[in-house]
């Protein structure tokens, strides 16, 4: 029975006829479920493209670090040796490799320009490190390195970029909360436009009553016209807030740290979700109204 | 069809009926009469149980209230025809509507040309297209009634039905119900105007009862 | 009258009694307005705290450029001097100063090690410039070093983090067009509310009309029961918003990238608006919508 | 104190009311009767600025209505005591502050033993602190007419205010009714009931007035 309420509620406008098409209640349900809705979708995006750019940044990153090795002219290549040992048994290093004489010449030529003597230069040799999964535990292997390769120094200067992605996280969690937010105070609103309409119709309840009516028919009435408020609603209000989103100005073109705040691919489906739920909530919501306003009657 | 027994109620405080009896069987025909705010309205609703005795038993249809369900008592409303003292319409709707809504709930279908019958015999054939709202007083009486008897119920219970209407229109609806009660059907009037009574008198035998001391009394021959 | 209206509603609880007290309606309103003031709060404290981020950010980055000058042994003082008139007279240049040996060596550290022998290199020499404001016009300046002092690179690495500042800047954005449409759906709300109370007490209303009751006298009474629970609500909802965002795990110790989500001095006072600003906007909306009945009723 | 010249209405279609004139004078009884349907109701609230007249002219208190602003009416209608047809009431408000209303809103102190008997006489001392829904039928046109005439009106207008009363009962408000005409004020009953109309002409010289072909006539001597 209540499995096919829903259809029932949805395939059966008959009965709707008994219950006062329109009124202030039924301009607030809708006004509130696109409202939210469109709210919603904002949270979405901000949650969404939040995620993208975490994504981004994290594997920007590539998570490598740096072991630099400086030594007197005899000691750098056991140094380097030792170290190599060291990073091969750390967990959680994928991989190291010492950079060659051409690598250290691009890294260093926005400060010596190109034409930089390297080879009668006491420059120290550079390991690049590439973390795995998880990262690695900096300070243990700052330890290893000092015992068994003096002269090597761990940098793990792509640390500076982790903050960015926490940044990321927490406003994707925040976008999260709001979401969650949204469609708590959605349901709790659809449930008291719900309560205050069936208040607002005791007469309506009270006459129905009175010519015999059965709960199931009269609540039937009731949840399905709020139930189709409630996606209209917030049908209006995602389409709103999509087309909001599609013509903010493009986000892209300011540079590349932020991703912009629109939809990719799979993630159009994500608004698409709004209305269906914000009708599944009104039509628990009023259900649950109706049957309760009813039994309170004789 | 409506059998009580030692019915007693009170709303809250002290009862305002207590060990009353009454029995509708097919074809009778009883008036309630009493002071204002003696319980007419109230034992009226014991009947259709939209108020539950707090004791003594009721039965509806040889069914006992207390075993009913809910959607069991709202299939036995369907059989029991109720005029309210304050009748109340779904006021969206057309009046030739609410007073086919019986039909429409109970999922039978109407006979437009029934319905244009019953709405010409209680006058309202011209305030069909109506709504509720623009309804004068006493053509609210009128369509309330017709709503009652449209199903043609086992039993019609009628609060004070008259009360908004002229004499001659008052006569007209009493020999609705009178038309009624020789098909065989229980009807049940609760009253203040004792010339409805009296007029009823001469078409059938109707019995004539009243609430003095939250009991339910005959009342003498002085009607 | 207009204004005094305000006062008289707040100080005449007399007619008040004439309302029913409470019921669904009033819930909803109540609810209403602590949800959304709890939503407003979040995109507040949001909006707050990318603002400072974005203030920061672009004072971190001092908004400053490198010329790096390199020349063959004896031309690098000319150029140093050429270059350094060209930074005087280009506009948007604040200042232009030339490192001095600590200062490279600390530079380079992280590449070569504590002990690099600075003097018998031939490193570049280092011009850091400081933008005022607006700032250069890279592209320009480029142009005329290359002229005049062709060993001379102009190196606006600080560029880089720019992005970040957009980034935060349009986050702020966000956050204000999430408060303007959180402000405006509340308003409609409160008005879509206050509608249907009057609809649904439209008895009290006629009653009231019948015994001679003026018309100011009828709106005051609902004006003030609606003012009083839209600043309830929306005080009740700023309460547990900022509450909430006090309980937040502290930002700060997850790097300080991002600043805490909280208020921190003045901005205390911003929340402290929402309940009387939900106050003036369910004053004016009832107001409106109550003259607007009584005026549709003989 | 209430005047009607030549005065017209309709709900939208043809006219209900075609050229109505009335005066209602300090110290006079008027019955209004008609079949229902005929625009009692729709009369009174003409009178009452309820309904504004489509054609005619309408005084009260010598002002013309035309003129009158929307507070001017408001402070009129403390002038005048209306008994609804269908007694609407504050719901959340008990018996007695719903029947002292009218001095509530006129900012006017209310006698607390002057409510108690007005409350005595039309038989609710025992329901002054019940709710209006608790109200039985009669109750409620009791508790009408009792905000009705708390004021002390110059003019009263009672729409079938005795539709749900026995008739010990009627004969009392009537009794009130002819109490405050004696005193000078302009009474208006718009009823049904012709035993009424029989026994408020033993006790004042009333005039009845009937409704028949859209206008106001003076009923004949059979009653
Ligand atoms: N708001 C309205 N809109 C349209 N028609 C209306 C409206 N109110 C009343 N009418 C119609 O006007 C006519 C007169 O109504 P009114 O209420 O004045 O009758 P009445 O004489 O008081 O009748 P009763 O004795 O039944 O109370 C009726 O036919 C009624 O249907
Ligand atoms: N819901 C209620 N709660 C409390 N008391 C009530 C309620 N309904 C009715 N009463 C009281 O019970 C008594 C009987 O009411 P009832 O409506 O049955 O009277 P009645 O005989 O129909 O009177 P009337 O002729 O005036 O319609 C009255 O005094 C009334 O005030
Ligand atoms: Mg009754
Ligand atoms: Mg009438």
């Amino acid at each position: 029975m209540r499995g096919a309420g829903l259809l029932a509620a949805v395939l059966y406008p008959r009965a709707d006829r008994v219950v006062p098409p329109s009124g202030h209640t039924a301009r607030l349900t809708i006004f509130t479920a696109a409202a939210m809705a469109f709210l919603a979708v904002f949270a979405l995006a901000l949650s969404l493209a939040t995620g993208r750019l975490a994504e981004r940044w994290a594997s920007e990153l590539a998570r490598t670090a740096t072991v630099r090795v400086s030594a007197p002219q005899g000691q750098v290549e056991t140094q380097l040796r030792a170290a190599l040992e060291v990073l091969r048994t750390t967990p959680g290093v994928a991989s190291a490799r010492v950079l060659d004489e051409a690598e250290e010449r691009a890294l260093l030529e926005p400060w010596f320009g190109p034409d930089l003597p390297l080879d009668t230069l006491p420059i120290p040799k550079l390991i690049e490190v590439i973390e795995g999964e998880p990262g690695i535990d900096a300070e243990g292997l700052r330890l290893r390195l000092r015992a068994e390769a003096p002269g090597a120094v761990l940098d793990d200067h792509t640390r500076w970029r982790q903050p960015l992605v926490k940044a990321a996280d927490r406003l994707r969690m925040l976008g999260l909360v709001a979401i969650v937010l949204i469609a708590g105070a959605t349901a709790a609103m659809i449930t008291l436009a719900a309560n205050s309409a069936l208040a607002a119709n005791g007469q309506v309840i009270r006459v129905l009553r009175l010519v015999g009516a059965r709960d199931s028919y009269i609540a039937r009435a009731f949840v399905r016209q709020f139930t189709l408020r409630a996606f209209a609603g917030a049908l209006a209000g995602t389409v709103l807030g999509v087309a909001a989103i599609a013509f903010l100005p493009d986000a892209e073109t300011a540079g590349n740290f932020l991703t912009g705040l629109g939809f990719r691919g799979a993630e159009w489906l994500w608004p698409l979700a709004i209305a269906p739920l914000a009708a599944v909530v009104a039509f628990v919501a009023t259900r649950v109204a109706a049957f309760r306003v009813l039994r309170s009657l004789t | 069809m409506i059998e009580l027994k030692d019915v007693s109620y009170g709303y809250g405080g002290s009862d305002l009926l207590s060990g009353v009896s009454l029995s509708l069987q097919p074809g009778s025909f009883h008036f309630l009469t009493g002071p204002s705010g003696s319980g007419k309205t109230t034992f009226l609703r014991l009947c259709y149980l939209d108020l539950m005795a707090t004791a003594g038993r009721v039965e509806l249809f040889g069914q006992p209230a207390r075993k009913m369900t809910r959607d069991d008592i709202a299939h036995a409303r369907r059989r029991i025809g109720v005029v309210h003292q304050d009748c109340q319409f779904l006021d969206h709707l057309p009046v030739s509507q609410n007073v086919a809504l019986p039909l429409e709930v109970a999922g039978r279908p109407e006979n437009p040309a029934d319905l244009e019958e019953l709405l010409a015999w209680v006058g309202l054939a011209e305030r069909a297209d109506a709504l509720p709202p623009e309804l004068s007083g006493g053509e609210r009486q009128r369509a309330a009634l017709a709503r009652a008897v449209i199903m043609s119920p086992d039993v019609v219970l009628a609060d004070e039905p008259t009360g908004n209407v002229d004499w001659e229109m008052s006569l007209r609806l009493l020999s609705l119900l009178v038309e009624l009660n020789r098909m065989g059907k229980a009807i049940l009037i609760a009253t203040h105007d004792l010339n409805l009574i009296r007029a009823a008198k001469k078409q059938v035998s109707a019995r004539v009862l009243r609430i003095r001391d939250r009991q339910l009394q005959l009342a003498g021959a002085d009607l």
